[in-house]
């Protein structure tokens, strides 16, 4: 019976991720019209759009543009096998929070290698600028974990959610300060408009999408949906103790409502000023908070 | 002080007309060997900024008139007086076939696009000018398309409208 | 009798290759793989085997050469590094000059290494250490010019490491009589702390300058970009890997696990560990700013040691296991890094990465070879790198060493970084004209990039092979067994499961893959057919790979520049303006030299007479 | 979504796609790309009829022509059209791609722009208004529903006199053809 539930589970994550996951997109571009005094598009436009994607022949560059793309989608899904979504959490008990940091690398290093083999200097440009920006975003995000894991003496991600029932969130517990850190670099993680320069329509003709055309803008949407939801799972996971699933969801549309209102009111960084900020502000506090955590052990 | 600026060139310069049309902008009329040297007298003299070359096609006289505009670039208003910013038109006329003049750039290196221009629209040769490249056109023409006797319907009926449209097989 | 009969037939097969060089070049190609490939067979039938041998004696000390499972561990890794680099080199080397005498060092270096780690008292220990140095400064100024300069940087350090072990050694004669290891291992715990700490400084300071610890590794980025490309394999993969070999030798065969914790009361162990993990940051950066191939490899291989170090020191059974297993993986890779590097240059002639691009069309199995390499010099899941990381990372945590995991953690996303730069100036991207005819690898240069590529993700996904052997040595170094199954390690809190992780990641692939091929048709097309705003593709111009992570570097470079470096040249410059000023001292006539010796026996008479000081 | 629209989706999804999801290339080839600001932002939002600026010719299906075509802005059209994924769509704005409009007798621009690459839909008038630009798209919508919109087919069947032309227009093309020569006859 245990097995069957698991069985169940394994398959039923993902494709609440998919679903959660393009919901989000045509929120968000329904949320950026009505900001921007417009009407916007139906909610299901990312749907439409994956639709006619799949219709059309994109072109393809060779073996590795192609396997790329499938590596990085491959690797999304499996992260979110990971990731206790709502009281499910098929893979919990292999690795916990280490594997999920590792699993985390698929994704960019599957965009990385299709994109170079697209031979095209906005792709190169654009890669060069995700991967700087997934540098200065890790160390203040590897000080958060090591302070989390630290506090909750465990490295696997449901004991941590389990120990937030009993108490409290963690984001009011002495983690507190790591709750703001992890939150300053949210924007960075989900790729929107303060930090959005590694695929910016304007300059570099939307680095790594350029070479993308009908079934890879799809597969590369898709992947853009699920890490857009395994970001959010992981920020309500960790400091808002996610519930069962509706209050899970719940919490999820909170962060990424608070998430569309800061990409409709920043300006895009350069890459440098991106860098300089991710490791000033955001690692003095998850340092700090590390600092406090130790003490306190 | 346009007056003595005139009678300056006029004493340097033989045969060449200076007119100053509404009392400013000084017009000098000149042959075509004389040119090179009113252009380097006029860059001592300050005017040291070519603004444009242009060029006229009288078809009836069957000659092509050169305009060089120059002027004194960084004059700021505390100069002394006499120097103000005044722009000097200088022109020559030149025979309309095989038509040919000695390049500016030795004294105005900004000419070379100017002259670049002018060969490829008028077919004007410039002896001694490092690249006459075609610089806008992307096809060939044998008459440059700006002279007057260029009939651009005709070029088109004979070019364009000889491309036939793409009809379906059936 | 099979541990003589492995160092003879080494020595023996170094020397005979040189002399049949002289005779003609293909029977010394043939005796040189030869000999590699019985020392591997040799090495491999001694499996499990250990015991000890007097071989001979030097000053009545006796020689004594001992085997046991960390030994052979060491030995098999060599040997196998070696073997594989000289079937590279014989296409490598095949145009180039004097490449007997490159055979012979090779051989030699090789034969040495294996001495090291077969040796069981600190004489033999010491010769054959000298052996492998003055063999590998050799080998590292092959190439004369720059190298000369290279190879002069890592004999001076290592001459400086060396000296500190021989007064090591001496005194561990002076105080026990006896240099035999095992006896020391007895005799030591009766040893005072100080004296444990003493010579424990002394011997690591050597090994750490062979290891290039940080403080002490300036010598490496220029000897591995000078060294010819299969030496650099042999070097940066398996020779500073002796200086791990001594670490575990002082650390826990002499003084043993529970004496290393106590030492200096605990804060040798950690002042090692702080090392270890500063070993780890400032190299990957510079790694990220290096333009030459095999420059950035080297950097990536200080970090690499850095994680090693940082294993075997934290002092945990964990700890070390991963240690002992992130050692051998990064044999692997680096060694295929170093060759797929190496037949690059070999084929396009340059190795500086602003003027590679698009070499996957021309060269698919090196790509493919230094894609294993990066994978799993990342650590992916599914490569080995992964286990080894993963198990330093757990001890890191449970013992509660924050900040050395976020150093560990760190530096992995600064590997993606660099390796991603190796894989995508030198293979991706768009083929500029001068390499659009560059043959792929020869054959004999691929083999040694499958078996590599094989052992990465063979022992990524089954794990339990080579921890069973590494279980064997912590055990028999003192720590408790841990229960190892085929997929990893069940250890109580949080198991590493790779068969979970394995599994998930193959369906998803399968899943995405056919969800992949039934929806919709694709055209291919060629890579000047990309997008450049409706003009044609410029030739040539159309490649970003010049500085790569510029803008990171305007922002790090200030901060990561090589201080080592600069301080140990003013330090050189001080020493020679003052040797300059002693020189001026002997200015040549007489006159100067007998006042010299009145001054002299003046004083003598004075301080005797006047102050009577003694 | 009334019951005929589900049952045109299940039926044909990719004509439905198509029409509600028409991603622009983001070219301006001529004097009528003032228009697409004023289109795509908040006075005239195209965003309601999915219709969206696309970065790169990979991902659009929808190729604005906007304004006179001058000889050297061809060879850039072609290019781009060539490389659009397959299912494309082409619209002419202004009577300057129809039949050259006021530049009827110039030497530089190209008079009959169908003559070079497919074009499926036309709007009258020099430069027209936003709300012509919306009712061209719904007109687009019709012709994809009725399986006229085939500009693309054409193109690859014709590719031969297409290239022709164009060569004739611009002299030697440096990029090989897109659809070899066999393509052609079958």
């Amino acid at each position: 019976m245990v097995t069957v539930m698991k069985i169940l589970e394994i398959i039923v994550s993902p494709l609440v991720a998919l679903i959660v996951g393009i919901f989000f997109l045509g929120l968000f571009r329904k949320m950026m019209a009505r900001i921007q005094w417009r009407y916007g598009p139906p909610l299901i436009q990312p749907v439409i759009d994956l639709v006619r994607l799949f219709n059309q022949r994109g072109f393809s560059h060779g073996a590795v543009f192609d396997l790329g793309i499938i590596l990085s989608l491959a690797g999304a899904l499996v992260l979110v096998l990971f990731i206790p979504i709502g009281g499910m959490c098929p893979l919990a008990n292999s690795g916990g929070l280490l594997v999920i940091l590792y699993v985390m690398l698929f994704a960019p290093i599957g965009i990385a290698l299709s994109g170079g083999e697209g031979a095209n200097p906005n792709i190169s440009i654009g890669i060069s600028r995700k991967l700087i920006l997934t540098l200065s975003y890790e160390v203040p995000f590897i000080f958060i974990i090591l302070s989390l894991m630290s506090y909750y003496q465990t490295i696997s991600i449901v004991e941590i959610v389990k120990a937030q029932a009993h108490y409290h969130w963690s984001l009011f517990s002495p983690l507190f300060l790591s709750g703001v850190a992890y939150f300053m670099i949210l924007p960075a993680m989900l790729g929107i408009r303060p930090f959005d320069m590694a695929s910016a329509p304007q300059e570099i003709s939307s680095g790594i999408d350029v070479e993308y055309g009908g079934k890879y803008l799809a597969f590369s949407q898709i992947e853009h949906a699920l890490s857009l939801f395994i970001v959010i799972a992981l920020f309500v996971n960790l400091f808002l103790g996610g519930g069962n699933l509706p209050v899970f969801l719940l919490k999820m549309l909170a962060v990424f409502v608070c998430g569309v209102f800061i990409h409709a009111s920043f300006p895009r960084f350069r890459i440098e000023q991106a860098t300089k900020y991710l490791w000033f502000w955001p690692t003095i506090i998850s340092f700090i908070s590390l600092i406090v955590i130790q003490l306190i052990r | 002080m346009n007056k003595e600026f005139k009678q300056e060139l006029e004493s340097i310069f033989r045969d060449i007309t200076v007119n100053i049309t509404d009392d400013v902008t000084p017009v000098i009329a000149a042959a075509k060997p004389q040119i090179l040297a009113i252009l380097r007298f006029l860059k001592d003299k300050g005017y040291g900024h070519l603004a444009m070359i242009s060029c006229v096609d009288w078809l009836k006289e069957a000659q092509f008139e050169l305009v060089y505009l120059v002027s004194a670039y960084l004059k700021g208003d505390n100069e002394e007086p006499g120097q103000e910013k005044i722009t000097i038109l200088l022109k020559t006329r030149i025979d309309r076939d095989n038509a040919e003049l000695p390049t500016a750039i030795p004294v105005f290196e900004n000419a070379e696009p100017y002259e670049r221009e002018i060969h490829e629209l008028f077919g004007i040769h410039f002896t001694g000018h490092p690249r006459l490249l075609p610089l806008f056109l992307e096809r060939e023409y044998k008459i440059p398309p700006f002279r007057k006797d260029f009939d651009s319907r005709e070029y088109v009926k004979e070019v364009f409208d000889k491309i036939p449209f793409v009809e379906d097989k059936e | 009798m099979l541990i003589q009969s492995i160092l003879i037939i080494a020595f023996g097969g170094a020397f005979l290759t040189y002399i049949l060089g002289k005779a003609s070049s293909a029977l010394r190609d043939f005796l040189a793989v030869l000999i590699s490939v019985s020392l591997t067979v040799l090495i491999f039938l001694a499996y499990g085997k250990t015991g000890e041998i007097a071989f001979a004696s030097f000053m009545n000390l006796p020689l004594v050469l001992r085997i046991n499972h960390l030994s052979w561990f060491f030995a098999i890794a060599i040997q196998t590094v070696t073997t594989l680099s000289v079937i590279f080199s014989l296409s490598y080397m095949k145009g180039k000059e004097r490449v007997d005498f490159y055979y012979l060092m090779m051989l030699l270096c090789n034969s040495a290494m294996l001495g090291i780690v077969l040796s069981g008292d600190f004489v033999s220990f010491y010769i054959f250490w000298e052996i492998m140095s003055w063999s590998a400064f050799l080998l590292i100024s092959y190439n004369r010019g720059g190298a000369l300069y290279a190879g002069m940087k890592y004999i001076v350090m290592s001459i400086i490491g060396s000296m500190c072990m021989l007064i090591g050694i001496m005194s561990l004669y002076s105080t026990y009589g006896t240099l035999n290891i095992r006896e020391i291992h007895d005799l030591i715990s009766t040893a005072s702390g100080e004296y444990l700490l003493f010579i424990s400084i002394l011997f690591l300071a050597a090994f750490g300058v062979k290891s290039a610890l940080w403080p002490i590794h300036v010598w490496l980025p220029p000897a591995h970009s000078e060294a010819p490309s299969p030496f650099s394999a042999v070097l940066s993969s398996i020779l500073i890997k002796m200086g791990i070999y001594g670490f575990v030798l002082i650390l826990y065969v002499i003084s043993g696990a529970a004496l290393y914790l106590g030492l200096g009361g605990g804060s040798f162990r950690y002042i090692l560990t702080l090392l270890a993990a500063i070993t780890i940051i400032i190299p990957t950066f510079n790694a990220l700013m290096q333009d030459d191939a095999k420059r950035l490899l080297a950097w990536s291989s200080i970090a690499q040691i850095g994680y090693i170090i940082l294993g075997i020191s934290i002092g945990t059974s964990l700890g070390l296991i991963g240690g002992l297993f992130h050692f051998f993986n990064h044999v692997a890779f680096k060694a295929l890094l170093f060759l797929a590097v190496g037949a690059i240059e070999y084929r396009t002639g340059t190795r500086d990465l602003n003027s590679l691009g698009g070499l996957i069309k021309k060269m698919p199995v090196t790509f493919i070879a230094v894609l294993a390499g990066t994978f799993g010099l990342i650590g992916i899941p599914l490569t080995n790198g992964f286990v080894s990381k993963w198990l330093i990372y757990k001890t890191l945590i449970l013992n509660n060493h924050p900040f050395l995991a976020f150093a560990a953690l760190v530096g992995t996303w600064g590997t993606i970084l660099y390796s991603y730069k190796l894989i995508h100036n030198i293979f991706l991207g768009q083929l500029p004209e001068n390499l659009e005819h560059t043959k792929p690898a020869p054959a004999s240069m691929k083999l040694p990039f499958i078996i590599l590529s094989v052992v990465i993700v063979l022992f990524g996904i089954l794990p339990g092979i080579p921890l069973k052997l590494i279980n064997l040595i912590t055990a028999s170094l003192g720590f408790d067994l841990l229960n190892i199954n085929i997929w990893g390690i069940a250890s109580e809190s949080g198991p590493l499961n790779i068969i979970n992780i394995f599994a998930a990641f193959a369906v998803a692939l399968i899943v995405v893959w056919f969800f992949f091929l039934i929806s919709g048709k694709k055209v291919v097309i060629s890579q000047d057919n990309s997008y450049a705003a409706g003009i044609d593709v410029p030739k040539g111009k159309y490649h970003y790979t010049v500085d790569f992570y510029n803008p990171m570097f305007r922002m790090i470079k200030p901060y990561f520049r090589d201080y080592m470096d600069e301080f140990y040249s003013q330090l050189v410059k001080a020493l020679a303006s003052l040797s300059d000023r002693v020189r001026r001292l002997y200015c040549g006539d007489l006159g100067v030299y007998v006042i010299y010796i009145v001054l002299f026996l003046s004083i003598l008479v004075i301080s005797k007479i006047g102050l009577n000081l003694w | 979504m009334d019951r005929n629209q589900i049952k045109k989706w299940l039926e044909s999804p990719g004509k439905m796609g198509h029409k509600y999801s028409l991603w622009a290339v983001y070219f301006c080839t001529g004097c009528g790309i003032i228009e697409i600001p004023p289109v795509i932002t908040s006075r005239w939002d195209a965003e309601r009829f999915g219709v969206l600026p696309a970065p790169s010719p990979r991902q659009a299906n929808l190729f604005l022509i906007t304004g006179y075509v001058s000889v050297k802005t061809l060879k850039a059209i072609i290019k781009t059209y060539e490389q659009m994924p397959e299912p494309k769509y082409t619209v002419g704005f202004g009577s300057c791609p129809i039949n050259g409009g006021m530049y009827w007798d110039s030497y530089n621009t190209i008079k009959h722009l169908d003559k070079y690459i497919p074009i499926d839909g036309w709007i009258a008038g020099c430069m027209p208004r936003p709300e012509a630009i919306f009712i061209a798209v719904t007109h687009l919508w019709t012709l994809i529903d009725k399986g006229m919109a085939k500009g693309y087919v054409k193109y690859r069947e014709n590719y031969g006199r297409y290239r022709e032309n164009q060569e004739k227009a611009l002299g030697k093309l440096e990029w090989p053809r897109l659809f070899p020569i066999k393509d052609e006859n079958e």
